[in-house]
């Protein structure tokens, strides 16, 4: 199942892009799954992605934990705890 | 019931936004501005935010704001980009019958704003390079107030 | 720490007065602003207010609340005299480092004027004559929570 | 001992005048005591000061209660409760 993936802030700097189209095998079913999944993948996503504790998502555009269902979602985004207003 | 909710490079003017809220026969008109600050060594600030999903989130916080508080108008203009110390960053407008439900209505979307909408903030520092702002502890405990 | 407290029959610049407590770097500016509403019988209000004390009084709030939020910068201004529907009749405005200090110190201010001003509404009727507005208990209910 | 009155709202117009220089006995020593006193010059008078649930005062331009001194004060201001802002 293909996602796209979006990144901001340090996220996206650290990864080095701000976004891609993944394809996870089937037992990454969580969002906390996916990232440790995106993580193996390099320097850039290992120091982007190994801290969950300074990392949030959203998925398909809502805010959602890292037990959340990715089971059929469209888009998934990672970024640092939100710093607005 | 007027919900307007804006994301915008360029500067806003606070008495447009207000008049907007006053113009609805409300009584009571609650606002709140926040302003680009920084330490000495802080030159502009840089909004980044997640296009596609801020305006769903902040259109989420004015909605649940409608539901707690008798509010007829309700307005969120935030900016995105670099912004320059001493500019407009955030403007939170509220109009009720009521001046405890407006305050009280502006006092939760500020707050909640802050933990709840999908932006970054990045300082330009004056000896070049940026860093990134942490989010603030204080933030998450004024967010709890709410639940 | 900036305090300003006018007394006038004139309306007054929203804006103004908000550019006035951003210009203080603050990073937070908070304001409320009272605008005359009515029944569909009330034609205009008029505001009395005992010269003398009030702009005391109104000073004896403003310190107290800067001595108990940390503000940099308190703003009230109430118009007296006789003022059409939709007008604005009374603007509290705060500037602070933190959004919780102004947020709070401006609801301190505009529950505290209520019920801690000498101030009285008359509304003139439409049909003619005009009756003096009734003091609300929910005024020195807000009122208590402040103390 | 004389006090400047000054009289506001429904109160000014029950009494027909803004204010008056009074001189009032000594055994009137607080604010209540005065009210009573100055009820009983007659019926606009009465109307306005009669029921002591309606009405507020202020010494020398500070809020003050009905049990408040009125010994050497130059002003004592009679009114509503307040309804501005």
């Amino acid at each position: 199942m293909a996602i796209e993936m979006v990144y901001f802030a340090w996220v996206r700097e650290a990864i080095g892009r701000d976004g891609e189209t993944v394809d996870p095998p089937d037992d990454v079913t969580t969002l906390g799954a996916l990232v440790d999944w995106l993580a193996q993948r390099g320097d850039g996503y290992r120091e982007a992605l190994g801290d969950p504790d300074r990392l949030r998502g959203a998925v398909d555009q809502v805010f959602a934990p890292f037990d959340a269902s990715i089971e059929g979602v469209k888009e998934v985004a990672l970024f640092p705890p939100v710093t607005g207003g | 019931m007027t919900i307007e909710i804006r994301l915008q490079q360029e500067q806003f003017d606070v008495a447009r936004e207000l008049a907007l809220l006053e113009a609805g026969d409300a009584g009571a008109v609650a606002s709140f501005t926040g302003i680009v600050r920084g330490d000495d060594d802080v030159e502009a600030l840089e909004l980044e935010h997640y296009p596609g999903m801020t305006e769903k989130a902040l259109t989420a916080l004015a909605e649940e704001a409608s539901e707690r508080w008798a509010v007829s108008g309700l307005t969120i203009v935030h900016r995105v980009g670099k912004l320059q110390k001493g500019e407009p960053i955030v403007f939170v407008g509220t109009a009720s019958a009521h001046r405890a439900d407006a305050i009280e209505a502006m006092h939760f979307l500020i707050d909640r704003l802050k933990t709840d909408a999908p932006f970054w903030k990045r300082e330009h520092l004056t000896a070049g390079g940026a860093r990134w702002v942490e989010a603030r502890q204080a933030d998450e405990a004024a967010r709890r107030r709410w639940m």
